[in-house]
Formats: C-alpha cells, sequence, structure tokens
C-alpha cells in the first residue's frame, strides 16, 4: 500500500514535468496547428538559463524562474518571426519541417556553446531542500512546488484562453486568419502571443526539472518533449485540460509499468496505449470527433 | 585521385561522435585526444613530422562510421583511425580497416565481441579499455568476496551495448559465485526519473545494487535511491567516472558507492597527476574516464606510428600489436594476442562524495 | 525505350567507374546511402505525399526489414540467402505495415502520425529486447553481400514500380484520398482499401531498404531505427516536393552532397545543416520539384532546344 | 468616402484585376456586377486589405489606405462578409457574433445589436449554441452577415450575400441591405442576382476580365440591352 | 416504375432532428426538384442517401434492373458504384489535380486491371488507360471542358468548377444523379446556360435526377415534380403549379411574390 502510495507521488511528479510542456505544446498547436518540435529545446534553453542564473550569478530560485520563462519568451517570439511567420501560406508539413531545424539549430548551437556533456544544478538549500516524511512515503518540497505550478499554470492559461479578449482572438485566428483579420484583429501580434506564453511555459518547465532532478544536457528536451507531445495528442491536442490529463496520465502509465510490470517495455506500453486509444477516440480523449460538414 | 599526404605531416582520422544521441562521449574523447596531439606536436612529433588530425562526425550512426572510414582510408589517406566511441560505430568500421590495411583503435569501445569474435581476431582493431565481460566479471566478484553481499539488484542501461554488455556478464558470475539476482530492471539513456523503479525495488530484499551504464543516469539513480531511504552499496563500473557523478547524485548520497576505473585521481603517479594538471588548463575544468582514455589511444596510436617500420597502415598495426608495457594516463598495459589491452582494475570507493580508497584488483 | 538506355548506361558507366577504381569505397558508401535514401524517400511519399497521410514510422518498417534480411544472412550467408533476406524481410515489412495501416485508417493528419510513431517506437523497444537481435549491442558481422548491381536492382526496381504504380488508376485512387477524402469516396474510391494499400506498399519498400542496410553495413541495432530516421526520411520528401519522385530522388542527392560538404565542419556541422534546413523551406516552402516531375522528355526538349539552334548558328 | 484607383492585382502570373478605378460616396449602395472570374471578389479583397495590389492605390475617407492591413482597416470602420462565408467553423454561433464584435467595448450596445440580429435571423438565435460549422449553407451565409453587422461599420463590403439562400431570405437580405444603408452605412454589394441588387442600387459598376466596363446608376444599367442580356437572362 | 424509395428516414444530431421520417419516391427517368428553406435538412437528406451518414432509422432502396439493393448502412463508395452520383453544395473538387484527371478519377470503376499490371504497365493497363482517358475527354466535351482538361480544377472560374463537378459525377456511369445547389454563384445567364444542360445530359444518359436548389426559375421551369422539406420533414409535394400555390410552401419558403425570382 505504501509502495502504491509513493508510485502515486511518483506518477504525479513525472506526470507534471510532461503536462506542463504539454500545455505549450497544446498552444501553439492550437493557433498555428503546428508540431512545434522546437518547443522542448525551448525547455532546454530555459533550463540552461536558470542554470547559469543560479550557479553563475548566485541568484535564488524564483528571480531565476522569472528571468527564464522571461528569455524563453523572447526566443519564441523571434523563432516564430524569423522562422515561422515567412511561412504562413506554406503547408503544415513543411513548417513542421522548418520547426525541425529549428530544433537542430538550438540543440547543437547550445551543444556549441556549452558542450553535450551534462551540468548539473546548485544544490538547493532552505525550503526547497526539505522533503515530508510519511511512514515510508517520502514527498519532497520540490515535488509539490512542481506540482503546484504546474496546476496554477494550467489554471491561468484556460482562463486566459476561454474567457479573455486575447484568448477569443486567438481561437478565432486558429481557425481562420482571414476572417480574424476582417474581425479587427492583429493576426501577428496574437500568434506572437501565444507562442510567448507557450515558451514561458517552457521555460518554467526546464528550471523546474533542472532544480528538481538536478541535471541538463543539450538535448535533454527531446525525449520529454516527444512523451509531452504524445500527452497532448493523448487529450485531444489543441485543448488545454486534455494536454494536463495526457501529461498525467502518461507519468502515471510509465510508473506503473516500470513499478509493476517489465521496466524494459515502458515506453511500448505508454505508445500502445496511445495508439489504443486513439483507435477508439480517433481525436483524443477529450477532442470532439468532428466530421466536416459536407 | 586523393590528394597524398603532405611529405612532413602524418595523418590521423577521427571518427567520431559528436553529434546525435551519444555526441558527450566523443566529444569527451576527441577533447582528450586532440590534447594528446597537441603535447606531441609541441614536442617535435614523430621524426620532425608533425600529426595531424582528420576529424569528422559520425552522427552516433554506425552507418555514417562506416562510410567515413572509407573516406578517412580512401581519400585522406591516413595511417590510422581513432575512435569512434561506442562499441556498435567502431564494429562497423572494423570490415572497412580489413580491406583498407589501416589499423583501427577505440578508447572506449568495450563489448567482447569488437576486437575478436567467432570468426577469429579483427587483426586490424585494437582497444585499450576493459571489455565488457572483464569488468563485469570483475565487479561480480568484487560484490561477492570484498563486499559479501548475495543478493544484488541490477538496473541497466538496456539503450546501449554498454549496459547490456556489462549486465550480461556481472549476472552470470554473481550467480555462478552463488548469489541471486533479486530484480532486474532497465531504463533507457537520457531518463531523469527513477522512482517507480526504485519505489518497486524498495520493498524487497536486497543487499547491493549494480548499474551498468553511464554517470550521467547512475548519479541520478545514486541521489533518488538515497533520497528513498535505500541505503545499500551501490557498484558500477568506469561509466561511473567523471567529476559530474558528485553534482548530479549530490556528496551525502555518494556513500557507499563503488565502481571499477583504469586509474584513480588519488594515484600519486606522476603521469596522473601530469594529465590532470595539463587537462584543466586546456579545458578549465576536471577530466573523466572518456578524456582520459581519449588521451591515451591517441598515444597510443603514436607510439605505434613512431615504432613503426613504414610509414603504412600494415606496419603501424604490427607495431601497435607489439605494445608492451605502455604508460599511459589509465594504467600501464601491453596489448595481448586478442588486441585488447591487459591492465589492472581499480575498484574505487566513494564515501561522502570524495574518494576514500582504491583497491586494485588485477588480472 | 530511351529509359531503358539511359538506366542501362548509368549502371555501366558506374559499374566500369567502380571497377577501375575511380570511385573509391567512400564513394560508394556515400551512393549506397544515396540509394537507400532514394527506396526509403520515394516510398514514404507514396504514403505522405501520394495518398496523404501523415506518417512518421518509416524507421519502423524499414528496421523490420533490415532485421529479418540480417537475420537470414547470419544464417545463409550466400546470395540466395541475401536474396530470401531481402523478400522475406520485404513482406514481413509489409505484413506489419499492413496490420498498422488497417486499425490507424480512421486517423487523421496529426493523429495519424503520433499512431505511426508510436508504432514504430514499438517495434524498436521489442528489437531492443529480444534475444535474437542481441538487444543494444545489436547484430554483428552481417555478411556484406550489396554492390552496385544489387544496389542498382533494387532501387530502379522500386523506383519504377511506385512510379508506375501512381501512374495508374490505383495510384490516381491514392492521390484522390489526399485531395479530398470525402469527395474520393463519393465517386466510388474504396478508400480505406487504398489506405492500406499505400501503407503496405510503402512498407514493403521501406523494408527492401532496410535490408539492403543491413547487408552493406555490416552492423545493425535498435536505436539507428529511432524517430529521427524516420524524420530524415521525412526531410527528404518534404525537401524534394511532397507528390514528387523526382523531388525525391533529387533531395536525397542533394542531401548526401551537403552532408558530405559539411563534413569538413564536424563541430558546426549540425548547426549548418539546421540553418540550411530552415533557409530552403523558407525559399521553397513546396519542396524542390513541388508536385512536379522531371521526366525524359524535358531533357529531350532540352537536347533538341540545342540542336536547333545549332542548326541555326 | 472609398476610392479605389488603378488597382492592379496578381495572383502569381494571373493578372486578375487590371487598372480598376472605382468610387463609393458616403451615403450610397454601389453594386459591382459580372460573369464568374470577372475579379468581383478580387476587387473586395484588395480594398479590405486581404489581398495587396501590385499598383494603384485605395483611399478611405481620404487617406491612402494601400499599405495597411486588413484589420487596421477595419479600425476604421470597414467590414467584409467575404466569399465562402469564412465563419469560424469551431466556434459557436454565439462566439462568431460576439467576435464581430471584437474591437467595440460597450457591452451595452453590443446585447442590443446581438437581439437586432437576432431578430432579423431568428434561426440564429435558436442555433446560438450550435457549432458554425455544422449550420448548413444558407444559416452559415446568415451568420456571416449578422456578424459583419456586429461591427457596426460605416462601410460594409457584401460578397454575394443572397447565394444559397431560400427566396424568403433573398428577399429578407435585400430589406436589409437598405435598411442598414438608410441608418448610414455605406455599401458596396457584389451580387450574381443582378435584377435586385441594380433594383437598390444608386450607382453600379460591371466587370470583365479583370477591368470595369460599365459604369451607371442602377436603372440605367437595367435598361441597357447588353447588361440585359449577359446578366439578367432572357 | 420507381427507381428509389426513401422510408420514413431520421437523422438526429445531438438535440437536432435535421431529418425526420422523410419519405420519398423517384420515378425512372424524372427530375425531381428538392427545395426548403435554409437549414431544412435538404443536404443532410443527400448526405444519408450517399453514406455520408448513417441513417438512424428508416430504410433507402434503389430498384436497379428489377432488383431491390438497400443502400442504408452502405459505404459511400459502394453506394456510388450501385448507380447513384452527386455533386457537393459546397464544391469538392479534386483541387489540386486537372480537369482531366477530376474526370478519371471517378471513371475507377470501370478499370478491371489489378495492380500487378499497375506496377508493370503490363498490356492490360495501357488498353484501359487510352479507353478511360479517351472516354473521359467525350464526357468533358459536352461541358465544353475539353479544351481545358489539362488545367488545374482550382483554377477555373466558379462556373466551370460547378460544371466540372456534374462532368466528375457522370464519370461514375449513375442512374441516379444528386444535385446540391448546382446555380448558386451564378448569374441568369449562366444559371440558363446550366438548364440547357442539365436537360442535355440526362437525355443522354438516361438519368433519373434530384436536385437542390432555391433558385426558383430554374426548379420551375425544369422539375416535373418537387418535394418541399421544412424542418426535415417533407411537407408537400406536387407539380410545380401545385407547389407554386401551396400555402404551407409558400409561407416557409416562397414568399409572396415569387413571380420576380
Ligand atoms: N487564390 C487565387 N489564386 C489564383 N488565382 C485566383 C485566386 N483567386 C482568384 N483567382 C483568379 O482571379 C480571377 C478573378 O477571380 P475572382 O474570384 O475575383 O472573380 P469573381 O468575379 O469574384 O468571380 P465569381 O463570380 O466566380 O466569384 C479569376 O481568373 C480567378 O481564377
Ligand atoms: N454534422 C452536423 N452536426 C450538427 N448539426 C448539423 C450537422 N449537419 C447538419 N446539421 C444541422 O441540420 C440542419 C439541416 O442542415 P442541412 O445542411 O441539411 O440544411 P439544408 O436544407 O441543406 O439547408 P441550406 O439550404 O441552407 O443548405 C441544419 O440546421 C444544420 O445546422
Ligand atoms: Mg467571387
Ligand atoms: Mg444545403
Amino acid at each position: 500500500m505504501e509502495g502504491l502510495l509513493q508510485q502515486i507521488v511518483n506518477g504525479i511528479t513525472l506526470g507534471s514535468i510532461y503536462a506542463l510542456m504539454a500545455l505549450g505544446y497544446t498552444m501553439v498547436y492550437g493557433i498555428i496547428r503546428l508540431i512545434n518540435f522546437a518547443h522542448a529545446d525551448i525547455y532546454m534553453i530555459g533550463a540552461y538559463v536558470g542554470y547559469y542564473c543560479m550557479s553563475f550569478f548566485g541568484l535564488g530560485f524564483l528571480p531565476s524562474l522569472i528571468i527564464a520563462m522571461f528569455i524563453c519568451t523572447l526566443l519564441g517570439i523571434i523563432i516564430e518571426k524569423i522562422a515561422y511567420r515567412p511561412l504562413r501560406n506554406a503547408t503544415r508539413i513543411s513548417v513542421l519541417i522548418t520547426a525541425i531545424g529549428v530544433s537542430l539549430f538550438l540543440e547543437y548551437g547550445t551543444m556549441f556553446f556549452v558542450t553535450a556533456n551534462v551540468r548539473t544544478y546548485p544544490e538547493m538549500t532552505g525550503l526547497l531542500a526539505r522533503t515530508i516524511k510519511m511512514g515510508n512515503i517520502v514527498i519532497s518540497m520540490q515535488q509539490i512546488l512542481l506540482v503546484s505550478i504546474t496546476i496554477v499554470l494550467m489554471i491561468l492559461l484556460q482562463f486566459i484562453v476561454k474567457t479573455t479578449r486575447i484568448g477569443k482572438a486567438m481561437r478565432a485566428v486558429s481557425m481562420d486568419k482571414d476572417a480574424a483579420e476582417l474581425m479587427g484583429i492583429n493576426v501577428d501580434s496574437t500568434i506572437s502571443f501565444t507562442f510567448g506564453l507557450g515558451s514561458a511555459l517552457a521555460g518554467a518547465a526546464g528550471v523546474l526539472v533542472g532544480v528538481y532532478y538536478n541535471s541538463i544536457n543539450p538535448l535533454m528536451g527531446m525525449v520529454p518533449g516527444l512523451k509531452a507531445f504524445i500527452a497532448a495528442v493523448f487529450g485531444g491536442i489543441g485543448i488545454i485540460p486534455g494536454a494536463m490529463i495526457g501529461g498525467y496520465f502518461i507519468g502515471a502509465v510509465e510508473v506503473l509499468v516500470a513499478g509493476y510490470g517489465n521496466s524494459m517495455y515502458r515506453d511500448a506500453v505508454v505508445f500502445g496505449i496511445l495508439i489504443l486509444v486513439l483507435i477508439v477516440k480517433p481525436s483524443g480523449l477529450l477532442g470532439k470527433n468532428t466530421r466536416e460538414k459536407v | 585521385s586523393a590528394p597524398a599526404g603532405n611529405e612532413d605531416e602524418i595523418r590521423i582520422g577521427v571518427n567520431y561522435e559528436l553529434s546525435g544521441g551519444v555526441a558527450s562521449y566523443g566529444q569527451s574523447s576527441v577533447d582528450g585526444i586532440e590534447l594528446a596531439i597537441k603535447q606531441i606536436n609541441e614536442a617535435g612529433g614523430v621524426d620532425g613530422k608533425k600529426i595531424t588530425l582528420v576529424k569528422y562526425d559520425n552522427k552516433s550512426e554506425p552507418a555514417e562510421a562506416t562510410t567515413l572510414a572509407n573516406k578517412l582510408m580512401t581519400q585522406d589517406n591516413v595511417v590510422a583511425v581513432i575512435g569512434p566511441a561506442t562499441s556498435g560505430a567502431f564494429k562497423s568500421q572494423i570490415p572497412v580497416a580489413e580491406q583498407n590495411k589501416i589499423p583501427v583503435a577505440s578508447g572506449s569501445a568495450t563489448a567482447d565481441d569488437v576486437t575478436v569474435d567467432a570468426s577469429g581476431v579483427k587483426e586490424y582493431a585494437f582497444r585499450i579499455c576493459f571489455s565488457d565481460s572483464y569488468q563485469g566479471t570483475a565487479m561480480a566478484n568484487f560484490a561477492l568476496n570484498n563486499l559479501s553481499k548475495e543478493k544484488a539488484v541490477v538496473i541497466m542501461d538496456s539503450s546501449s551495448d554498454y549496459g547490456k554488455g556489462l549486465a550480461d556478464n556481472f549476472i552470470k558470475t554473481f550467480e555462478e559465485g552463488g548469489g541471486t539476482i533479486v530484480a532486474h530492471e532497465s531504463y533507457v539513456s537520457k531518463d531523469t526519473d527513477f522512482n517507480a523503479i526504485l519505489t518497486s525495488i524498495r520493498g524487497q530484499d536486497f543487499d547491493v545494487i549494480f548499474i551498468p551504464g553511464y554517470y550521467e543516469e547512475a548519479g541520478l539513480i545514486i541521489n533518488q535511491a538515497r533520497a528513498q531511504g535505500i541505503d545499500v552499496p551501490i557498484i558500477g563500473a568506469d561509466g561511473f567516472d567523471s567529476p559530474e557523478l558528485v553534482n548530479l547524485a549530490g556528496a551525502d548520497a555518494l556513500n557507499d558507492v563503488y565502481f571499477s576505473n583504469h586509474y584513480s585521481s588519488l594515484d600519486k603517479d606522476p603521469i596522473v597527476v601530469q594529465f590532470i594538471e595539463d587537462f584543466k588548463k586546456e579545458y578549465d575544468r576536471e577530466p573523466d574516464a572518456f578524456n582520459a582514455l581519449g588521451y591515451d589511444v591517441a598515444k597510443f596510436v603514436v607510439d605505434g606510428i613512431s615504432r613503426a617500420e613504414k610509414l603504412d597502415g600494415e606496419s603501424v598495426k604490427e607495431a601497435l600489436e607489439s605494445t608492451t608495457n605502455f604508460e599511459g594516463v589509465t594504467g600501464s598495459f601491453s596489448i595481448d594476442e586478442n588486441h585488447n589491452a591487459i591492465k589492472a582494475i581499480k575498484v574505487i570507493e566513494l564515501q561522502n562524495g570524495v574518494q576514500e580508497s582504491v583497491i586494485t584488483a588485477g588480472q | 525505350m530511351k529509359k531503358l538506355i539511359g538506366l542501362g548506361l548509368t549502371y555501366a558507366i558506374v559499374q566500369i567507374l567502380i571497377m577501375t577504381n575511380a570511385i573509391t569505397g567512400y564513394l560508394q558508401a556515400t551512393l549506397v546511402t544515396i540509394c537507400i535514401n532514394i527506396i526509403l524517400a520515394v516510398s514514404l511519399n507514396l504514403i505522405t505525399g501520394f495518398t496523404g497521410q501523415f506518417s512518421l514510422g518509416h524507421a519502423g518498417f524499414m528496421s523490420i526489414g533490415a532485421y529479418v534480411c540480417a537475420l537470414i544472412t547470419m544464417r545463409v550467408p550466400t546470395v540466395y540467402g541475401f536474396i530470401l533476406g531481402v523478400l522475406l524481410g520485404a513482406l514481413a515489412a509489409a505484413l506489419v505495415g499492413c496490420l498498422v495501416g488497417l486499425p490507424t485508417l480512421r486517423l487523421r493528419g496529426d493523429y495519424l502520425a503520433i499512431a505511426t510513431l508510436g508504432m514504430s517506437e514499438i517495434i524498436r523497444i521489442i528489437f531492443l529486447n529480444m534475444e535474437i537481435t542481441n538487444g543494444a549491442a545489436g547484430l554483428n558481422g552481417i555478411p556484406q553481400f550489396v554492390n552496385w548491381t544489387w544496389l542498382f536492382t533494387f532501387t530502379v526496381g522500386t523506383v519504377l514500380v511506385i512510379s508506375n504504380f501512381i501512374k495508374s488508376a490505383h495510384g490516381r485512387a491514392c492521390i484522390s484520398i489526399r485531395e479530398d477524402e470525402i469527395a474520393a469516396e463519393a465517386m466510388g474510391i474504396n478508400t480505406i482499401k487504398y489506405k492500406v494499400v499505400s501503407f503496405t506498399i510503402g512498407a514493403f519498400c521501406a523494408g527492401i531498404a532496410g535490408a539492403l542496410y543491413a547487408s552493406y553495413f555490416y552492423f545493425l541495432k535498435p536505436d539507428l531505427f529511432g524517430f529521427l530516421k524516420s524524420v530524415d526520411v521525412l526531410v527528404i520528401v518534404v525537401l524534394g516536393g511532397l507528390g514528387s519522385i523526382s523531388g525525391s530522388i533529387l533531395a536525397a542527392i542533394l542531401l548526401a552532397l551537403i552532408s558530405s560538404y559539411l563534413q569538413s565542419f564536424p563541430e558546426i556541422r549540425m548547426i549548418l545543416y539546421s540553418l540550411t534546413l530552415i533557409a530552403i523551406m523558407i525559399f521553397r516552402p513546396q519542396g524542390l520539384m513541388g508536385s512536379k516531375e522531371i521526366s525524359l522528355s524535358v531533357f529531350s526538349k532540352w537536347a533538341s532546344g540545342l540542336k536547333s539552334k545549332r542548326g541555326r548558328v | 468616402m472609398l476610392e479605389i484607383n488603378n488597382i492592379d492585382v496578381h495572383y502569381g502570373v494571373i493578372h486578375a484585376l487590371k487598372g480598376v478605378s472605382l468610387k463609393v460616396n458616403e451615403g450610397e449602395i454601389v453594386v459591382l456586377i459580372g460573369a464568374n472570374g470577372a475579379g468581383k471578389t478580387t476587387t473586395l479583397r484588395t480594398i479590405s486589405g486581404l489581398k495587396m495590389p501590385t499598383g494603384g492605390t485605395v483611399l478611405l475617407n481620404g487617406a491612402d489606405i494601400t499599405n495597411m492591413s486588413a484589420q487596421q482597416r477595419v479600425k476604421m470602420g470597414l467590414s467584409h462578409v467575404p466569399e465562402g462565408r469564412r465563419i469560424f467553423a469551431g466556434l459557436t454561433v454565439l462566439e462568431n457574433l460576439e467576435l464581430g464584435a471584437y474591437l467595440r467595448r460597450d457591452k451595452h450596445e453590443i446585447s442590443k445589436d446581438l437581439d437586432m440580429v437576432y431578430q432579423r435571423f431568428p434561426i440564429l438565435r435558436e442555433r446560438r449554441r450550435q457549432m458554425a460549422g455544422t449550420l448548413s449553407g444558407g444559416e452559415q451565409q446568415m451568420l456571416a452577415i449578422g456578424r459583419a453587422l456586429m461591427s457596426r461599420p460605416n462601410i460594409l463590403f457584401l460578397d454575394e450575400p443572397s447565394m444559397g439562400l431560400a427566396p424568403l431570405l433573398v428577399q429578407e437580405i435585400f430589406n436589409i441591405i437598405q435598411d442598414i444603408n438608410k441608418a448610414g452605412t455605406t455599401v458596396l454589394l457584389v451580387e450574381q442576382n443582378a435584377n435586385m441588387a441594380l433594383q437598390i442600387a444608386d450607382r453600379a459598376y460591371v466587370m470583365e476580365t479583370g477591368s470595369i466596363v460599365i459604369s451607371g446608376t442602377g436603372s440605367e444599367l437595367m435598361k441597357s440591352d447588353d447588361i440585359k442580356k449577359a446578366y439578367l437572362g432572357g | 416504375m420507381s427507381i428509389l424509395k426513401v422510408n420514413k428516414i431520421t437523422k438526429s444530431f445531438g438535440g437536432l432532428t435535421a431529418v425526420s421520417k422523410a419519405s420519398l419516391e423517384l420515378e425512372k427517368g424524372e427530375l425531381l426538384g428538392l427545395i426548403g428553406p435554409n437549414g431544412a435538412g435538404k443536404t443532410t437528406l443527400f448526405n444519408l442517401l450517399t453514406g455520408i451518414y448513417v441513417p438512424d432509422s428508416g430504410a433507402i432502396n434503389l430498384f436497379r434492373e428489377g432488383e431491390e439493393v438497400a443502400l442504408h448502412g452502405l459505404r459511400p463508395h459502394n453506394i456510388c458504384k450501385a448507380g447513384l452520383a452527386r455533386t457537393f453544395q459546397n464544391i469538392r473538387l479534386f483541387k489540386d489535380l486537372t480537369v482531366l484527371e477530376n474526370v478519371r478519377i471517378a471513371m475507377n470503376k470501370n478499370i478491371k486491371y489489378g495492380f500487378i499490371p499497375s506496377f508493370f504497365h503490363l498490356p492490360s493497363y495501357r488498353w484501359e488507360e487510352k479507353q478511360s482517358i479517351d472516354d473521359s475527354i467525350e464526357l468533358l466535351k459536352i461541358f465544353n471542358l475539353d479544351d481545358k482538361k489539362d488545367e488545374l480544377a482550382k483554377n477555373l472560374p466558379y462556373g466551370e468548377q460547378r460544371h466540372l463537378e456534374i462532368a466528375r459525377a457522370l464519370a461514375t456511369n449513375p442512374k441516379l444523379l444528386l444535385l446540391d445547389e448546382p446555380a448558386a454563384g451564378m448569374n441568369p445567364a449562366e444559371t440558363e446556360n446550366l438548364t440547357k444542360i442539365i436537360g442535355e445530359i440526362r437525355e443522354e444518359f438516361d438519368l433519373t435526377i434530384l436536385l437542390i436548389e432555391h433558385d426558383m426559375s430554374l426548379v420551375m421551369k425544369i422539375c416535373e415534380r418537387i418535394y418541399v422539406l421544412d424542418h426535415g420533414m417533407v411537407i408537400a409535394n406536387g407539380t410545380p403549379e401545385e407547389i407554386r400555390s401551396n400555402k404551407r410552401v409558400i409561407e416557409a419558403y416562397l414568399g409572396e411574390d415569387i413571380n420576380d425570382a
């Protein structure tokens, strides 16, 4: 029983990371139907920014987090402007290839400057270093922080998209850019805003992961990025609570398979379940299966 | 067709993983190689000739390694090739080496069948690291005899040939020696979260953990294991050797950790001391195992070249075959009939993040 | 007829160059890579470019062909073993392609892409954990049978078969699915059948490519066939132009040239490569060829144009 | 109020508009008719900024807006019911209408206008929670018009608003156009239903293959034999 | 002799019943009009007939050479093979293909050769392909599209796209042709031309036609009988004269003065 509870703690923590990244994927996908491969690398950059803030400039956790989010926001906006905007009217698949290009560029650009070796975050002190023990169950403050920041950000996002003007604009742009323009919506700035927001989330995730696992490297975004993207698809891509559910679901499945099944087949089981879910619900768990009206 | 080698330079190929999944091993090895060659050239080169490295990136892909080996041997006219770092990529260039009669040497291809397999010795392939069976066996014996443990959990890197090779050999020896494997878990390279595995073994009865894998993940496993209150000894192999291990695991967690290695920084051997100092000066950081092995394999190849009768692949190969008592940073070694380096294993004990003692286990 | 002469000539010239050692081992290896990439790209183009089914699982099909062929030739190291290996490898890949095609056909666009990606990851993880494939350590010492003759035969064969297929009624049915699935169905096209057919043929050819790979590069391990390999193939297809066979061929060659040129800059190779990719996409988002084809008639027009000009002079 | 001078538009190599000039005065209903492919839609798209011309100028209230983005033009009081309706398929009917009033902040007035639209098109009220993409063709057309009205434009462009509407509603649409025109909105209308359009037009232009070929008052054109033969049928 | 019998079919979307127990019957060779207010369920009825939606209840039966074929539950391509073809309210051509290719795809059901001949372009392939090109061009001639056969469909003017859609539907060799607002977006002169073409193809291909249209000038002129749909239900059916004077129809759909339309 204790084992199971501890596994649930493990699953929620892991799931939070996926969920946080999945939110960014979902937002960008929601507005320009792009699987933004570079998202995972913005997350990596966020982790490095946090690392330099903490270890070279000796900043605390919160200022580092904010700086990382800020820089990632800028980066996201710049990437969109330089690499994706010229392709506004191109096919989606060519934008996808561009995104892969941007992703490689960020990975190897970073590697060129900081080498491929892992870096480690400085050890946390004070509150962030504490752990709570309940019997045999261990929960660290970092885990609590990670989970609560994720949930707060997701509620915030859902609020922005569903109720604010800019959120409405985002949804309009995602469906028909010309028509949105005719409503008086500034399409370019709406898209920039979305990228900025998504990238800020990635930056936050990067720092949180850096603090929690304490290990970063230039290719660190690849695997979690892929899984987060799968989480987004699983929940129904473009749907914010879907990304959240997807993230936690994948976290839970991974933990359960590794903990109670065969850890060798952990990822295979995740993918297997994903495919099964899609076969039953072809547009994800929360996705509406609307067939185009003829 | 190819540009002939300049009269007063000697070309050595460098075929490493500079991008892709295992770029960090390739890059580290190349750092070591470049340092060695720089020092050799500064000291006047070989017979007055400077060494030139022809360096390519094989993207961590064996096919690319084959293609580049072809390029190095048929177009760039190298006399020897160093690398790749991983066994798979290294193996896939060996047939090319045999065809072109150019020796190839790796500092870190540890799989057993790299230099010798059922069909015999690969004439042109050399390595200067331990083989998986050698290290896996040594660590199993160490756990049984030195630590007196008999219930082991193996947490293996299932995505690397290194992890698999070590695990297979460890398990075989450990079980033959009367031990039992309580659980055999696995992870893949670049994983960061091992809590699920650790939670699931926590409820079981075992007295030692063996982690065949590299420090990137091992450091995190140790950290998370200790945080979950698992305090049995943890043992590993030369993949643990990196100054980052202590940062990843945290000094508090690095207790009762043992790993096999070629050398120890406790070693007062002047060669080692000098290397660490030079490396720090050049790169502003502590060297790790790949750095040291890269450094040694470069020196090893140049040593062969300097003793070769003629400057061609065949002669260099013969010279390499006859290497005896080569004094490297990673130990003094000779090349045996299977083209492996025979050298002593040192088992390093870590307590509170620092090296507590070194046990030399010989052959 | 002209086509046949052209092909024969190409074959003979390269064969002579190889025999006279004018094509070195390096160029040969590059040639092999190019041809394998051509097969992969053309077959993925059938699935993604022509049938409009976004697939990210091509590496999975390729790996099946590679492992099956490797395991067979390692046991039967003769030319017959090799041929058997290629055929069985391709068939096994086709079988999986068909099995994957069936249930995932309900999916569209990115959902299908993710499902195919998942499928290929599952295949990879199975290879990683099987005894017979030797897990992560991989298969070593696979006998090398692929030479220029085999390479040429298989590459030209698959390219011709696929481009013939596309120019048939069945191919047009596939294309109509890409254009408008609902309209296609309403015009009497059995869209499910043709999606499965397209996946099956595509997987069959990817299996051939894998088999050739195994039998030239001596060594196989599961992580050769990861997600990034599928992406590589997709890059070739998009770069050449979705729906253009000659585009895929051209892009496979061009990327090999770029990649071999960039080898002189090992440290910043990937940076340059990624910038090239972005630049090409920004300046030619529809790919090199769009959905057009270079045909021999273009050349002959060009040639006759030259002739007539000369005539006038 | 609106003036375009010598506009040229290209789609790749296709020269879609060849030196088109036209003028719409404040308070007018101006009608643009012409055969399929003549360039009517392109003209409207150029004026509202969805398509950039390769030559010529667009003036609104005397200001040169040729290089302004569509969204800035909307802020100047322009509204466009595009060809093909272009409703937001994944949003509900109500959300579509709200987006029509995106630039407005007068909540009270907005809800009044919403009532006005619902009154004109009762079916939209019934369907207000339905996804716009699942509406029938005619319902979508009503939504597109309603959405444009929600911005309270000074000048309204309508591209074939009667297309796909039932006869009863066609009549209704023309009534609406006249009503809002009386309430002060200038209208530029593209219609295939030339008979009815010319009846309500103050002035009209006829386009053929990218150029304006005839212009005049609505009644003048209705009497022209050429026009009768080419566009009015019979 | 009837060719199609629709018996009380119903289709709901969520709470909305788009088609409600609608029954209709088509006589072989007739030209039948289907009218009704916007949102009445006309297009939905077409979608049910062609298998794009599956009816919640009710039956659709086709009579062909004395045989009765149940269409409900069949997939769209099988319904097409059974002899129903259609055009779409929002044109759905294969936009990036040429005019000729659009028609040839619809002719696919005549192609008999299998996959193997297609891989190697065997003689059976060559012969049948030539045949299908010839047939397609023949068909395009009727619509005066033969000299535009290599044009991309999306580059045709709107009116010609409508024509091409009809040509494509005819290429499937249907017994029954369903046209969804073929005259939408056409000016009166163009509509007249279309009216003529519809009459011609009906003769030439021995067709039965069911036509949705809001343009009363067209409907009243060529339809022999008209069904009126409102709120998913058939509210009237009869000759144009009967419909024109039907109170309910005038109230729900036509409005007072339709003579102008
Ligand atoms: N996106 C486009 N790409 C290429 N050509 C186009 C595009 N849009 C329009 N055209 C061409 O420009 C010309 C004018 O088209 P436009 O749509 O403005 O005509 P229209 O008068 O509105 O016709 P309709 O009555 O069919 O709506 C036509 O020849 C058309 O083929
Ligand atoms: N997929 C769907 N989901 C929800 N509602 C739908 C769907 N398809 C149609 N409807 C609704 O069913 C009703 C009938 O639609 P349909 O398209 O059949 O009307 P129609 O008679 O063709 O009208 P029009 O003349 O305007 O084209 C409409 O109110 C529409 O909103
Ligand atoms: Mg138009
Ligand atoms: Mg309709």
